[in-house]
């Protein structure tokens, strides 16, 4: 019909579709899912850093760390607001986080012991995250492009102060070194794990290309991760603990070993480290806050009711 | 050290300290927005802490604790990580747990109550650190009261739970007041050199200003403690209560782990 | 009447009042109110050395500290036990506590800022306590007076135990014997005070006596707890915070100054540095742990109605 | 280090950690009884632990950290106090924070069968030492599995709020179980030298245990995860969860700080 027509129309001149545009249901669904599991990973995200924040070891890597925190939280709340748009509400998505039923990416469920894991966490996760994010400032859907395009420009700011930690910790004692290198041998896999599985194994990224939701495949992107992050690791002076890894002229590009994806359905599946107690934090805060959030609605209609 | 010294490590250590259980809240919230709220109020104090304390040693750097040779942690972070809870300054209010929101809440108030007025008077200090550190402060604690204020009247006026605890939570602070109204030997120092302000003087604009937010929550307030003496040593004099070692020790652990690293 | 009359003549024989006697409902009200105090100043007091627990410098402490503070655990637990056979029920007297209905001692509104406060209240706090107790031993109500003698027992172990945490500490770095002598100068006081008020103003005091519910006077029990303290501080190597304390001759006992009564009354009216705090912590526990009560009850009545 | 003295720190670690995590709740009980309980389960895994420490130091020096010259600090002290969190060897299971009283009792009841097992058969330890810890460990561990099985069967069985908090908590602990059964390293090079046990030798007799106290409280048991191996390297590698960092900065603060202290 029409509007079948309309749409596709829009999407093959690249151009954005709006919240009152008529989409297709299945469209409708995938983003819906797709911005809730981002919203979802900038909340759950906040929590491996956040324990750092009462630790942080100078008050100026307090307050970077404190403001990064807040910045995550400001991008959930972009985020769901994006899929507010599409009709649902950030109450009912939080609720299919906590009973599982929603997915948010699987890094935030690797833990963080160590203070070098908040620069690494910058680096390489935040790394990752720009390199699968930048593609999405131009994604189809108005409202999650424009909240993706804000996204981004944070995101590259925590990259960079990410790094820069390390920098200066890689300038500083032998033992903060080693912190950093241990750091970055735990989570260089799983960093890589972030563009999700083998193109053959990603059934849904050739709808999502041809709706201009997705507009790179995994493999692509975490080429491209690999071959920004291995001279940057160079600079830092830390290595990667892939013994495949090397420069390949012929294709113009770093050649790099296999991440062990039976780990990571395992982790996605539930059974990673941190599963567990991310939903349980989260699920925490949001009971533990029901009265407030009650307390709230119930003031608001007291008020509109003295109004008259 | 000298009274420009110790007033300001009073003034920083109050808001560092609070902004440290303020910062307990990220991730932790009832929703985004106050998550969000909480963590700028957080990096406000944080900010005023900063640049007190560096006053702080800058004006008598006999009150840096002393550090291997080498170290190149600065001056507020010296202060930060490497004093023990006797040689913290700050008011006991500040350092409990945070409880839940509306114990947060009403401590927020009070608190900000307070610091606001000695802030805008501050603004006229002698030292024109001092003066500028307060100018600046102004607007962000005015900001704070507002957001304290307003959730006060809203979890009064909200469900019977949240009046509730509401009402459990200003029981609970009842004793802590009299502590900011109570006039320091150092804080008479500052006065009579012109940088400082005696706190019982905000008492009286402070008793307004909570009673009006009493009233718009339609609370009675509890027989005011605000003008009771202290009898015991407080907080000022480094007598802290149990809440402060266990949290000091957790803030300072990285730091201290590693006191000649660079971060 | 004749149970007065055979009432008087047990107490006037220096003999046991038992559950099962007749006693007047003044005699029986004033020992629930004592044994209930007392029973709750042994749960009030888990808490402020029960803090240290996790922070223990020694696994050799760690467990003598656990073991202390589980046996103040097992003290309000004969206590209780003896209430209850006055005709009350340890539920109620908890609730009696939490909502601020009944007191405990005043000393554990008091901080303990530091390690050196667990060897302090082992040597001065149980040491008043000793001083106060052990004429309760020979107190005329038998389950009150029996539960003390096995209180008295295990008191003045864990008194030899904190006088020897704070002997080990004297030995050892400057630092540590600056925490000691700073932790006494703290507890000094509040110790003295744990005698009550002076004589002229504990006007139940006579009563008590009279039915042998109370042995000595407080100021009796005040001179010899600082009759008996003077030498363990000179011994350890640390002064009392008291200009006034010296030895008199004419007297064979040592003169001090006055505690401040007005701090004492001020504590005692709940505006100590910790009452809040103490009640609040037992309220929690007490709160959080009714469902399990419930749920051992639901089982027990389950258990019950399928035996048959 | 010696393979023996990897392997006591493994046993010793797991009972200090749980021991830390359980004296937590002392003064915090639901009753008196039960904070009573705690406490002694948590003395006598304290006292597992100083034996166990004890015998790693005494098997290789080397497992010792440095101290300054002159410190007073005795092996067990040295080991508990001293190592950093990545030098700890206990499974994670142990290290979470304890969670409500129905996560507490899976827990210990997950742990004190499988360490009942492992304790039984280390009475033959070729290690005189060893042997002798666990005999003693036995009686204790048994009480422990005794007092941690008939809570389980009690709050399965009490009310609608106690059986969905012991199912929450099962699910909670399910992936944490798998480490318990995993034979690491050190552990297989224990066996073959005839004083350690290969903890998957224990699966067989845990999990029977374990089907016993489900079927007791009629609770299903979720689909088994003992026997599931660990792709990632576990707490016996020193690779550890979130909790036990803050958790150890709080048990060495006060022994850190005083690093040639008396105590």
């Amino acid at each position: 019909p029409a509007q079948t027509e309309e749409f596709e129309a829009i999407i093959a001149r690249n151009d954005r579709i709006e919240p009152r545009d008529w989409m297709p249901a299945a469209y409708r669904k995938t983003l819906i899912r797709q911005i809730a599991q981002h919203a979802h990973s900038e909340i759950i995200g906040m929590q491996p850093e956040g324990a750092w924040i009462t630790r942080a070891p100078s008050l100026r890597r307090k307050a970077i760390l404190l403001a990064k925190v807040q910045d995550e939280a400001g991008h959930g709340l972009y985020l769901y607001s994006a899929t507010e748009t599409l009709g649902t509400s950030r109450d009912d998505l939080t609720r299919m986080l906590i009973m599982g039923r929603q997915k948010y990416s699987s890094i935030f469920n690797y833990p963080t012991p160590s203070y070098a894991d908040v620069g690494t966490i910058g680096w390489l996760v935040d790394g990752a995250a720009i390199c699968n994010q930048v593609p999405l400032c131009r994604t189809s859907y108005g409202p999650y492009g424009r909240a993706m395009i804000r996204i981004c420009k944070e995101e590259s700011f925590h990259q960079r102060q990410g790094y820069e930690l390390l920098a200066t910790m890689m300038r500083g004692t032998a033992e903060q070194q080693a912190m950093v290198q241990e750091s970055v041998n735990r989570f260089w896999w799983p960093a890589l794990m972030m563009f999700g599985p083998p193109d053959g194994d990603s059934p849904n990224t050739a709808q999502s290309m041809a709706w201009g939701i997705k507009r790179d495949t995994n493999d692509a992107l975490r080429q491209k991760f690999v071959d920004m992050s291995v001279p940057q690791a160079e600079a830092l002076g830390v290595t990667f603990p892939d013994p495949d890894l090397r420069w390949n002229a012929d294709r113009d590009h770093y050649d790099f070993g296999e991440p062990d994806w039976e780990e990571f359905w395992s982790v996605v599946k539930g059974n990673g480290p941190c599963n567990q107690q991310r939903i349980e934090h989260r699920k925490r805060a949001y009971d533990d806050g029901a009265w407030v959030r009650e307390a709230a609605t119930a003031h608001a209609a007291k008020v509109r009711e003295r109004a008259g | 050290p000298s009274a420009l010294a110790a007033y300001c490590l009073m003034l920083g250590d109050d808001a560092l300290v609070l902004s440290h259980r303020l910062s307990q809240w990220c991730s932790n919230a009832p929703d985004l927005e106050i998550d969000i709220a909480l963590a700028n109020i957080a990096l406000d104090l944080l900010g005023q802490a900063r640049l007190l304390l560096a006053r702080a040693a800058a004006a008598d750097p006999s009150v840096r604790p002393a550090l291997p040779a080498g170290s190149p942690v600065p001056d507020e972070d010296a202060l930060a990580f490497f004093r023990d809870g006797h040689q913290f300054r700050n008011v006991r209010l500040v350092e409990q747990s945070s409880g839940d929101f509306a114990a947060t809440i009403v401590r927020l108030m009070f608190f900000s109550c307070w610091r606001l007025a000695l802030l805008q008077r501050l603004v006229d200090s002698r030292d024109p650190v001092l003066a500028a550190i307060a100018a600046k402060g102004v607007k962000e604690v005015a900001y704070h009261r507002d957001f304290a204020g307003r959730w006060f009247v809203t979890l009064a006026d909200g469900t019977e739970e949240s009046r509730r605890r509401i009402v459990g939570a200003i029981e609970l602070i009842r004793p802590q007041l009299a502590e900011l109204f109570t006039d320091h030997p150092v804080e008479a120092a500052a006065v009579a050199n012109g940088f400082g302000i005696a706190p019982s003087s905000t008492a009286a604009e402070v008793d307004t200003v909570v009673d009006q937010l009493f009233t718009a929550a339609t609370l009675q307030r509890p027989q005011e403690p605000i003008s009771t003496p202290e009898a015991t040593p407080s907080g000022r004099d480094g007598q802290h209560t149990e809440a402060l070692g266990p949290m000091l020790t957790e803030m300072q652990s990285v730091a201290r782990a590693h006191p000649t690293g660079s971060w």
